[in-house]
């Protein structure tokens, strides 16, 4: 397998990013066209709605060796399918709150809202969570699934 | 113990009535717990008890398996005091039994029920069918012999009693007062819940340790899942695999994606009546983490789930002011 | 699960071949479980590319296709028609997104080829999951529903009646006409507004396939895009239509004399009127509200007298009907800001302050002065005049932040229209910037300020003091840095255009967006402005936003043909990616019902039922079931799991 | 008797006694008790308020603990400059907790001011008993005196400061309208008077005055009801020019205690040049009330 082993190497935090469709993919494909910079730390799942994360995909994604996660929608108002996104906000506050409450740091789950026109924005809350990830070191609380 | 005559011949009545076809209730065991049992015969009736030492876990054989295979059991009569009828409601709002399927008697004025561990930790000796009153802020355990103990009611009631808002039903059909109106005194609630004070208390690191050491015992036999009244999916997520969301193997990983999905699925649900914790061979704190959420969306959200019988689900609704802090970005 | 994958990865020329070694990146996906096929492609968009693709989904008998390269905002559909036609399922084309979110954000190093090869291993992973899903084919009731009787309804209802398709033109008023009948003549060539609107409200009262609804209201709206059902109330006119001739005998009868809505209660009407002469439907209204007959009583038919063909009928009762409609033209038009707005200009003690709307019944033949123009309180022909520009528009702290685009235009027609009526006449222009953007606007606004005896004078008026008769002007003159006070007859305020009464209530019915000011909010502001958020339901007019009458007749226009295009199809083909319920899963708990956006959820016997014509598949439902029993094909758990797991580890 | 804190101001206890003469006596009469503060000190006049620097608003914040010692939830006021000036300090230190601190902290020998005075104008308290109240206890009614009021700019601006609308104030017209007077609603009522101007500028109160007394005698007033020092000032003592005629200049409180039945002296305490004596006689303003 070509994957370089993560742990040998200086810890470089692994984070998923669950990105809407119509606002923040799209701000994701703008920060392409503007060809901005930013650390390949993420990996990106596009969802058609920050209303169809299922708390559970944090918890399979922190299973599965992340790091840090990032649920990305549009601006509250702006959905495209109304209010997915104010759903998202209870879902991930909910769970958010269980994760600390298990010792699991917050900071490792982040929701941000970020419009097709915001391609530095996009850019700037990679570099952040990956900054703010980085300072909370690997993910240590359990081993992770084999790959 | 059996009923106060005015309960047994009403639950007779509810019999040759045929308003109901079965009546669930508590029967008195030896050693301080009580089992639940369903009568299906006005002559099983007199077996039922309302001490405070016999109370099971009641609801969940409403919506159970067994009772998803014995429809005949309904319409169905449960002898429910506040903290019931607030489950009763939480499982009215999501459509698990309609309301014409129960017959809610209603237990009011409800002191409290004793807590089997808290009682067998301070009166080890205890043996036999013993007999337990509360009168006001104190619990009297008598035997035959006569006055055995007298005890702090705060110390030995469940964690659910000592922070109960719902001494009366909430909703009911018949109601029954378990203490007499005249000497009737609103017990104490108490608001501190050391345990999760403590854990709140902790550093992240700590918290892990502290879960961690918990978790590593789970042996996964589904017990909390099977106790909780609001836990009756056909086909369980944590049990399937396709797709598969947690791994069969038991591990420190598998065994905390079961609880937190667990828990993620009860948010806005779980009425913090500590029945997973109570079922849990192993004594995994549990009722911590129901308390905490339950706590947080009330907080957050002002949500108290049960108290309407056709609420709205929590997180299937929202609210233009939710403005919590997960969009830290935008501070 | 599809285990005779074909991945297919882009150079894209040198964006992404430039930071991503593309060879290691197709050894490593040739070994990719499932995958039966990695090859690479200079320009896979390319006509070669897609032949590519093509051949060897036949050579290796590929079941399902993954493809390495730009945003699949921009080629999905083109990679979809080019697996289609070599006999795979379109829906089992998955996209990697390396360019965008990939080769052209990161450096070229060894991690950016990791992560490269993360993106085509979720794409792999996904795309040996996918189903073949077929568009979901629904019925189309071919015809319309235009709400709003104003310049905007009518065009729009003649545009699509022309195309050969029923329409019901529902008008709250007694009859057509809208704000363009109150006007005296158009800018920017003076035509008269009623001699060029008329032939338009007679085309479409006597078009066939036209129904005109007057008095009438839209009181619901279920369904959706392509089957609409449509509930119009009909409030009784109290006058039979077939039976009225027109002929007026019954206004001299009525003792009854109220202020005119049409003439904004500069002139008086009687209980039973016609609001101005080229009215179409062509036939009196009673006005029980202000008649002397209150509810069933009738204690006066002097108009029912004096009727010869007996077509008063005072016990007519309101009726509803029910449409079924494929499309819905929301044309509900404009309003002015309320005088009573202004309290700094003391409208509501002082007659002689006006707006723009009243000044035009003081202009028309058909008004109340009979085109005379003639002030309110003393009826004399005012010999000065001041227009206050901006009166409301472009002012956030106190009225509405927007501009209203006609009132400089409108307020140029005025003034020359007054300097025509009354040659030695003093007109004073308080305005901040002139805006005359249209085609001949700024040539017409010049000959006006050519005039001799109109002054535009570039600043606000603060205040209005009431002098003997007259009304001196409290303003500045910002080019000049003075304080001016001019005293003048008559002031006519332009008012800024906000929402018709009634809109909030209409969207809420119809479940349409509107925007902070409560104009309705368009899909897109640039690229789709006649469409509303909610497909199937298009806007024309004013109701939008403000424009003048051309901009609204083309708006209207474009409306019109975007419910023609939708019209053509004989059926509505929708995507395919909607939710789907599991019945044997589903626990009847109806938290899905109350988080769909669309309700589109039902519960019928205790299960979940998705109306496949409302979902719109955001999926917004699967995790509000714990029961995991619904979810939005395309993006199901197992295949969203499963993509989670390739690009963690 | 309901009793509230009272904070008169310096041009009360001076120039414009006669202000608050009527006005105690008026309230007393309308069963409220202004208890006067132990000690307060000047509030800053609008002076302070010119620029954002907090340690000129010392002085008002300084009033304000007054009242809170005195434990009294709202303090009244007759000035219009004073409770435009405790009202926008009192704003200001609500919504802005960190220059409250820094303010609390400078004053180390005051309690720390919590913010929950509520500042009150005698005029508002007065709208607050409401119209039938008032006039149910009137027992001289000024039926034939033509008043306008007028406001000028501190009762009504800035609008968080203000007592009524900026453009369109109504209350005192109320108020009048309960004591019987006719009320006369003049365009200039909330232009300005001049304020300080007559200091750099001597001519301009002149000009001030009589563009206002011109306008109200043109709406068919007799005199002019105000409540703020500052404007009887420019408008009676200095007024229009001295070959124009000028209208009475009432404090608005005179009119309250001689409408209520107050002996003539307490109403007429104040020093102004154009003597009312005439026009209330000849209304038959000055007799006792008739039982």
């Amino acid at each position: 397998m070509l994957i370089g082993d993560r742990k040998q190497q200086s810890y470089e935090p692994r984070i998923v990013a669950f990105l809407c469709n119509w606002c923040a993919y799209a701000g994701a494909d703008l920060a392409g066209t503007q060809r901005l910079s930013y650390p390949p730390n993420v990996r990106v799942i596009r969802l058609m709605c920050s209303g169809r994360v299922d708390p559970g995909f944090i918890i399979e994604a922190f299973l599965e060796g992340a790091d840090g996660v990032i649920v990305a929608g549009c601006h509250p108002g702006e959905c495209h399918y109304e209010h997915g996104n104010r759903l998202a906000e209870r879902r991930m506050t909910t769970l958010q709150h269980l994760l600390g409450f298990i010792g699991i740091e917050q900071a490792r789950v982040r929701l941000a809202w970020v419009s097709a026109a915001e391609g530095r924005k996009f850019a700037q809350l990679i570099e952040t969570t990956v900054e703010e990830v980085r300072a909370l070191g690997p993910f240590q609380q359990f081993p992770r699934r084999a790959p | 113990m059996s009923l106060p005559q005015v309960l047994d011949r009403h639950l007779r009545d509810l019999f040759g009535s045929g308003r109901v076809n079965s009546v669930l209730g508590a029967i008195p065991t030896r050693g301080p717990l009580g089992m639940a049992q369903l009568a299906r015969t006005p002559e099983e009736v007199e077996r039922f008890t309302l001490s405070p030492l016999a109370c099971p876990n009641l609801l969940v054989h409403l919506t159970s398996k067994e009772a998803r295979l014995d429809p005949t059991r309904f319409p169905l009569a449960v002898l429910a005091r506040g903290c019931e009828t607030r489950m009763l409601n939480q499982i009215f709002s999501e459509h698990g039994l309609r309301r014409d399927q129960v017959y809610v008697v209603g237990l009011a004025h409800c002191p409290g029920a004793i807590d089997p561990r808290r009682l067998s930790a301070q009166l080890p000796v205890l043996r036999g069918f013993p007999e337990a009153t509360i009168e006001g802020e104190e619990v009297v355990i008598r035997e035959e012999s006569g006055e055995l103990a007298r005890l702090a009611r705060t110390e030995l009631v469940l964690e659910r009693c000592r922070h109960c808002q719902n001494h009366e039903p909430l909703i009911d059909d018949y109601r029954f007062d378990l203490v007499e109106e005249a000497d009737w005194i609103e017990p104490v609630s108490v608001d501190e819940d050391p345990g999760v004070e403590a854990i709140d208390a902790m550093i992240p690191i700590e918290r892990w340790a502290y879960w961690r050491s918990q978790l590593e015992r789970c042996i996964r036999c589904h017990a909390c899942r099977d106790a909780c009244p609001l836990c009756y999916c056909e086909n369980c997520i944590l049990e399937r695999h396709t797709p598969c969301w947690v791994k069969r193997s038991v591990n420190l990983p598998e065994n905390t994606a079961y609880q937190l999905l667990r828990v993620m699925h009860l948010v806005g649900r779980c009425t913090a009546c500590g029945e997973c914790e109570r079922a849990c061979p192993v004594d995994l704190p549990l009722g911590l983490m129901m308390r905490k959420m339950e706590n947080l969306v009330r907080e957050y959200y002002g949500h108290r789930s049960g108290l309407d019988p056709s609420g709205e689900h929590l997180l299937s609704i929202f609210d233009p002011r939710d403005t919590t802090a997960t969009a830290r970005l935008e501070q | 699960m599809n285990n005779r994958v074909g991945v297919f990865i882009c150079h894209c020329g040198k964006n992404i071949a430039r930071t991503v070694d593309v060879e290691a990146l197709r050894k490593e996906a040739a070994g990719l479980p499932g995958v039966e096929w990695a090859e690479d492609d200079m320009y896979l968009c390319s006509d070669p590319g897609q032949q590519l693709i093509r051949e060897r989904i036949a050579e290796q008998n590929l079941d399902a296709v993954v493809v390495a390269a730009c945003s699949p905002t921009l080629h999905t559909t083109t990679f979809r028609r080019a697996v289609e036609s070599a006999g795979v399922n379109p829906f089992r084309l998955e996209i990697a997104n390396i360019r965008e979110q990939c080769s052209w954000v990161h450096p070229g190093t060894a991690e950016t080829t990791h992560k490269a090869a993360a993106l085509v291993r979720s794409g792999v992973e996904k795309a040996r999951r996918t189903q073949p899903l077929e568009p979901i084919h629904v019925g189309l009731q071919r015809a319309v529903v235009v709400i709003g009787g104003g310049v905007a309804g009518i065009q729009a209802a003649l545009d699509i009646a022309e195309a050969g398709y029923p329409v019901h033109l529902v008008e709250q008023g007694p009859n057509l006409g809208g704000r363009m009948a109150q006007l005296s003549e158009t800018f920017p060539t003076l035509d008269c507004s009623s001699c060029i609107l008329t032939p338009k409200m007679v085309e479409v009262s006597h078009h066939p396939l036209v129904t005109i609804h007057t008095l009438a209201e839209v009181t619901d709206v279920e369904g959706s895009i392509g089957n609409f059902q449509v509930r119009i109330r009909q409030q009784p006119r109290y006058v039979i239509a077939e039976g009225c001739t027109g002929c007026g005998d019954c206004v001299p009868a009525c003792p009854q004399v109220v202020p005119g809505e049409f003439d904004r209660g500069l002139g008086a009407r009687k209980a039973i009127y016609i609001p101005f002469p080229q009215a179409v439907p062509f036939t009196y209204t009673l006005d029980r509200e202000h008649c002397l007959n209150q509810g069933p009583l009738i204690i006066c038919d002097r108009c029912a007298q004096a009727c010869e063909p007996r077509a008063i009928d005072f016990d007519q009762q309101p009726s509803e009907e029910l449409v079924e409609a494929g499309a819905i033209v929301l044309a509900t038009g404009c309003d002015t800001l309320p005088l009573s707005h202004f309290r700094e200009y003391g409208h509501d003690r002082h007659p002689d302050v006006i707006d723009g709307l009243m000044f035009e019944r003081l202009l028309s033949a058909s008004g109340p002065t009979h085109g005379e123009i003639r002030r309110p309180s003393d009826h004399r022909v005012p010999k000065s005049i001041a227009f206050v520009q901006c009166a409301g528009s472009r002012d956030p702290e106190r009225g509405k932040a927007y501009c209203s685009q006609i009132c400089c235009m409108y307020t140029a027609k005025h003034a020359l229209l007054y300097h025509h009526a009354v040659p030695d006449g003093k007109v004073y222009i308080f305005y901040i910037d002139i805006r005359a953007g249209g085609k001949g606007y700024e040539e017409f606004v010049e000959r006006v300020r050519a005039e001799d005896g109109i002054n535009y004078i570039r600043g606000k008026v603060a205040k209005l003091i009431p002098k003997d008769g007259k009304l001196e002007v409290w303003g500045v003159d910002t080019l000049l840095g003075e304080q001016v006070k001019v005293e003048v007859d008559l002031v006519v305020l332009a008012t800024a255009l906000v929402p018709s009464q009634g809109i909030q209530e209409l969207a809420r019915v119809a479940r349409v967006a509107i925007d902070g000011d409560g104009f309705l909010s368009e899909a897109h502001p640039k690229l789709r402005p006649v469409e509303s958020q909610t497909r199937g339901i298009y806007l024309a007019g004013t109701a939008q936003g403000p424009r003048d009458i051309s901009a609204t007749v083309a708006h209207a226009a474009g409306a019109a043909s975007k419910v023609l295009g939708l019209f053509s199809h004989d059926e509505l083909v929708e995507e395919p990616t909607i939710a789907r319920v599991n019945e044997a899963l589903c626990r009847g708990c109806s938290f899905c019902v109350s988080v769909c956006p669309y309700d589109a959820i039902s519960l019928h016997e205790g299960t979940a039922h998705v109306n496949e014509t409302l979902c719109r598949g955001c999926g917004a439902c699967t995790p509000a079931c714990f029961a995991a029993a619904l979810g939005p094909r395309g993006f199901e758990d197992d295949q969203i799991l499963a993509q989670i797991r390739a690009l963690a580890c | 008797m309901t009793s509230l804190a009272y904070y008169p101001g310096c041009s009360l206890k001076r120039f414009a006694s006669g202000c608050e003469i009527a006005g105690l006596e008026a309230a007393r009469r309308l069963g409220i008790e202004l208890v006067e503060l132990e000690r307060w000190n000047c509030c800053g006049t609008v002076f302070s308020m010119s620029s954002g620097e907090r340690m000129h608003h010392l002085g008002s914040l300084r009033n304000l603990v007054r009242v809170q010692e005195a434990g009294y939830p709202e303090v009244v006021t007759m000035c219009a400059m004073c409770q435009n000036t405790l009202r926008q300090v009192n704003n200001e230190v609500r919504g802005d907790g960190d220059s409250l601190a820094m303010m609390n902290r400078f004053m180390d020998e005051e309690p720390a001011y919590r913010g929950e005075v509520e500042v009150l104008h005698y005029l508002t308290l007065l709208d607050r008993l409401g119209s039938e109240a008032i006039a149910a206890r009137v027992e001289r009614p000024l039926t034939g005196l033509r008043v306008a009021p007028y406001y000028g700019c501190t009762l009504v601006r800035p609008p968080s400061a203000g007592i009524d609308d900026p453009e369109d104030p109504n209350i005192m017209e109320r108020l009048l309208e309960a004591l019987g007077a006719k009320v006369v609603r003049d365009p200039m009522r909330v232009e300005c008077c001049g304020a300080y101007m007559g200091v750099s500028k001597p001519g301009t109160i002149n000009v001030r005055a009589s563009a206002i007394h011109g306008s109200a005698r043109n709406s068919g007033a007799e005199a002019l009801a105000t409540m703020c020092p500052l404007c009887a000032h420019n408008l009676d003592a200095v007024g229009p020019a001295p070959d124009e005629p000028a209208l009475v200049v009432f404090y608005f409180t005179q009119l309250v205690a001689l409408a209520l039945g107050a002996k003539p002296e307490q109403c007429l305490a104040a020093t102004q040049r154009v003597d009312p004596r005439p026009l209330l006689s000849t209304k038959g303003l000055l007799e006792e009330p008739q039982p």
